[in-house]
């Protein structure tokens, strides 16, 4: 389990212990990872977060167009396993989940436990703190070499 | 109204029980509900399949066979969960006063109109 | 707004890729991964109609590597150019911590360059960003079509760039000038995160 | 060695596209190169996300760097690609086993050794897994698998040990027998078992005779935190038994301690209410018999 920030994780853990679930993310509406487990490459995280953001977005607009209210969660049950993508309120914004489950626990199931989660989350939100200066005045020199290797250069 | 609500109407009539529903067994889904008083619909049909799911594994292992009827009896009240085919399930929560032979002959004869 | 994960010492920016359709917003993300280590970079996903139009948006991650310490990972999107897709293109633009406006070179193309301009004003006002403070470059592609197809640089800057901004030519097809847009807009936005820049 | 590297290295250099790199990746780790070893297996998992052994060779040497969160996501990552995955399950199994959970240590090297069965470090691994009562991880998972050492080199002590006295699956020690002397079906058909779903005296037979206890208690571990659960959210209170009428037979679940599960099976001439009295006299047996072996 990686989060971003460590008030999450314990509600996470105990979603994770309850719901059996394999995979979890959480990421903000815009896409951008908060926190995850059971994923290998950071890299297949954002990819993820991207599209289940914009899967999300899309619905939620489509809502809007049919004149309904949005979508509380979205699931697809494959043969193997079933995702689950539902948005939610907290104090830092509309969050997204995107949670994978087999067998060996249920939509029912991982439903149920994002309830809890969520309410969770939404008590333990600790205010955000104001951000000072994250990077070194001259990060250039650096920024430039990472891209040119980047780029073979 | 259909077979299934009827059903579930004869069990949420038994002295005690405070509702009873259908319930999808794989995803542990509410299909259809009859008075359930005080009680989240969607946590018993979460709970009650994932309970069935784990004994079935369990009876199955055991050589007992498919479970035809599963009751979790606590302090203060009972959940009866009959199931109704491979992917359906019947089931019922009462309090302490339950009528629990009766609940579960009514389970049974709803499990055998379902499925 | 960038995500600063300072337990795990990392930084990730999401960089959208904007412009009228056909520009090459596309083509600069798949030269980017063309070029960039495997390991590197994450798998290119695009949602695309079979004319290769971008139906919903480009998706590219790439790891840029140790920057004061944090490892810092960028999110290239790219919005769908053509006008009817405005809503997907809100939604790409949602939490953008900065954008590289794609124009066509093209004379024949300046008004969709205009026109696509305005519209990325409107978008980012309707989702309270303050368009001044908003991270971005130019980039005017498709530098090498012959000279009296092309408009020069000077006159894309008159008419795109009134904030004087960065701005590159380029080729994205074979690579020229993709590099100097990223690295052109990865100061802008990283230089909101750094000491003695402007409050983040 | 060296000269193994060299070759390897160039094959890949060569043909950066081929499955050469498991090979390198494996080497450097067994000459403790661990660094490299992370480099050549990362990139190689970078091309082939979908080959399990990618997978499985990074989580090993994630484990042997300590990284334990990034171990466990690399096998079940592979064992999502490959549910038989031998390797992902021998090295699940040993992480379960770090972290003190014993029942599913055990279902993970179970299911490791159904596909290595000649494999003598894993049996006795398992072997003393299900005896639960090992001085020292490092000792109880020597024997030669490689695994083992990795995560034993970088394990500390468990952190559980609650089972607090010896579980012989064979002919039965003698306070086992002294369980449920005298009640009927003491040997085939009472069952206790901690809540980890490890069998703690008593034994289940199928109708065929087959001792069945280990499968049914692997299933049925966490039954009474599921239990519980489901009572608690749904108001009932605390649970007190769990009655399961089936085609073949019944079964009734009681907790005698808040660690233990019995286990009450009859055929179904024997009426659900008679069953539940069988199984509590038989939940006042165990108490007695826990409160002497503790």
């Amino acid at each position: 389990m990686r989060v971003l920030e460590s008030w999450v994780s314990g509600p996470l853990s105990r979603f994770l212990d309850e719901s059996a679930a394999r995979l979890v993310l959480l990421m903000t509406s815009s896409g951008q990872v908060v926190a995850q487990h059971g994923f290998t490459r950071s890299v297949d995280v954002m990819s993820a977060a991207a599209l289940g953001a914009g899967i999300m977005a899309s619905t939620g607009e489509l809502a809007h167009l049919m004149g309904s209210p949005r979508f509380g969660a979205l699931v697809h049950q494959g043969t193997e396993q079933g995702l689950m993508l539902s948005g939610f309120e907290t104090p830092r914004g509309r969050w997204i989940g995107l949670v994978a489950f087999g067998p060996e626990s249920s939509v029912g199931i991982v439903q149920l436990f994002f309830q809890q989660f969520t309410d969770e989350i939404a008590a333990a939100a600790p205010p955000e703190e104001p951000r000072g200066p994250v990077l070194a005045e001259n990060f250039e020199h650096e920024l430039n070499a990472s891209l040119r290797a980047l780029f073979g250069r | 109204m259909s077979g299934a609500d009827h059903a579930l109407r004869r069990v949420s009539a038994v002295r005690g029980v405070r509702g009873a529903m259908l319930v999808s067994a794989p995803d542990g889904l509410v299909i259809s509900e009859s008075s359930m008083e005080d009680v989240d619909g969607r946590a018993i049909a979460a709970l009650a399949a994932s309970l069935a799911g784990r004994l079935r594994r369990a009876a199955a292992s055991a050589g007992l066979g498919r479970p035809t009827v599963i009751q979790l009896r606590g302090e203060t009240g009972t959940l009866l969960a009959v199931p109704a085919g491979d992917e359906l399930l019947v089931v019922a929560v009462g309090d302490r006063e339950t009528n629990l032979g009766l609940a579960r002959l009514e389970l049974l004869e709803a499990a055998r109109g379902i499925a | 707004m960038s995500l600063v994960n300072f337990t795990a010492r990392e930084i990730t920016c999401k960089i959208v890729y904007y412009g009228p359709g056909r520009s090459g917003k596309t083509t600069n993300l798949q030269y980017v991964f063309g070029r960039v280590p495997e390991t590197r970079r994450g798998r290119m996903v695009s949602l695309a109609t079979h004319g290769d139009r971008t139906l919903f948006f480009d998706f590219l991650p790439i790891e840029l590597g140790s920057i004061s310490g944090f490892t810092t990972r960028f999110q290239l999107y790219t919005v769908p150019g053509q006008s009817y897709y405005n809503a997907t293109r809100k939604l790409v633009l949602q939490g953008a911590d900065g954008v590289v406006f794609v124009a066509d070179s093209q004379a024949r193309r300046f008004d969709d360059n205009i026109e696509s301009l305005q519209n990325l004003q409107e978008n980012l006002l309707e989702q309270g960003v303050d368009v001044r403070q908003m991270p971005i470059v130019f980039q005017y592609n498709k530098q090498d079509l012959p000279r009296d197809l092309v408009l020069a640089r000077e006159d894309l800057d008159d008419a795109l760039n009134f904030r004087g901004v960065e701005s590159f030519p380029a080729d994205a097809l074979h690579g020229s000038g993709v590099f100097e847009t990223l690295k052109g807009i990865s100061e802008l936005v990283l230089r909101k995160l750094a000491v003695g820049g402007p409050a983040a | 060695m060296n000269d193994d590297v060299r070759a390897l290295t160039s094959e890949l250099a060569r043909d950066p596209g081929s499955l050469v790199f498991l090979d390198l990746a494996e080497v450097l780790r067994r000459r403790g190169q661990l660094d490299a070893a992370l480099t050549v297996a990362a990139s190689g998992l970078a091309r082939y996300p979908a080959l399990a052994d990618a997978h499985a060779l990074h989580a090993r040497i994630l484990a042997e760097r300590g990284d334990g969160d990034g171990a466990f996501d690399g096998w079940m990552n592979a064992l999502q690609l490959e549910p038989a995955h031998q390797a992902a399950h021998r090295g699940l199994g040993f992480l379960y086993y770090r972290a003190g959970d014993l029942a599913r240590a055990l279902r993970h090297l179970e299911f490791a050794a159904q596909a290595a069965p000649e494999d003598a470090g894993l049996r006795a691994a398992i072997e003393r897994v299900r005896v639960a009562a090992a001085p020292a991880p490092a000792e109880a998972l020597a024997g030669g698998t490689a695994a083992g050492e990795v995560v034993a080199e970088a394990a500390p002590a468990p952190t559980s040990r609650a089972i607090p006295f010896a579980i012989d699956s064979g002919s039965g020690t003698s306070s086992e027998s002294e369980l449920f002397a005298g009640l009927d079906g003491a040997r085939d058909g009472l069952l206790l078992l901690d809540q980890h779903g490890l069998r703690l005296g008593g034994a289940l037979r199928n109708e065929d005779g087959a001792d069945v206890s280990d499968a049914v208690a692997a299933h049925l571990a966490g039954v009474s935190r599921e239990a519980a659960r489901a009572a608690r959210l749904l108001g009932l209170g605390e649970w007190q038994s769990l009655g399961v009428e089936c085609e073949d037979g019944n079964a009734h679940l009681v907790a005698p301690t808040a660690e233990t599960v019995l286990l009450t099976v009859r055929d179904v001439s024997v009426p659900a209410g008679r069953l539940g009295l069988v199984a509590e006299r038989a939940a006042q047996a165990a108490r007695r018999w826990l409160e002497r072996v503790a």
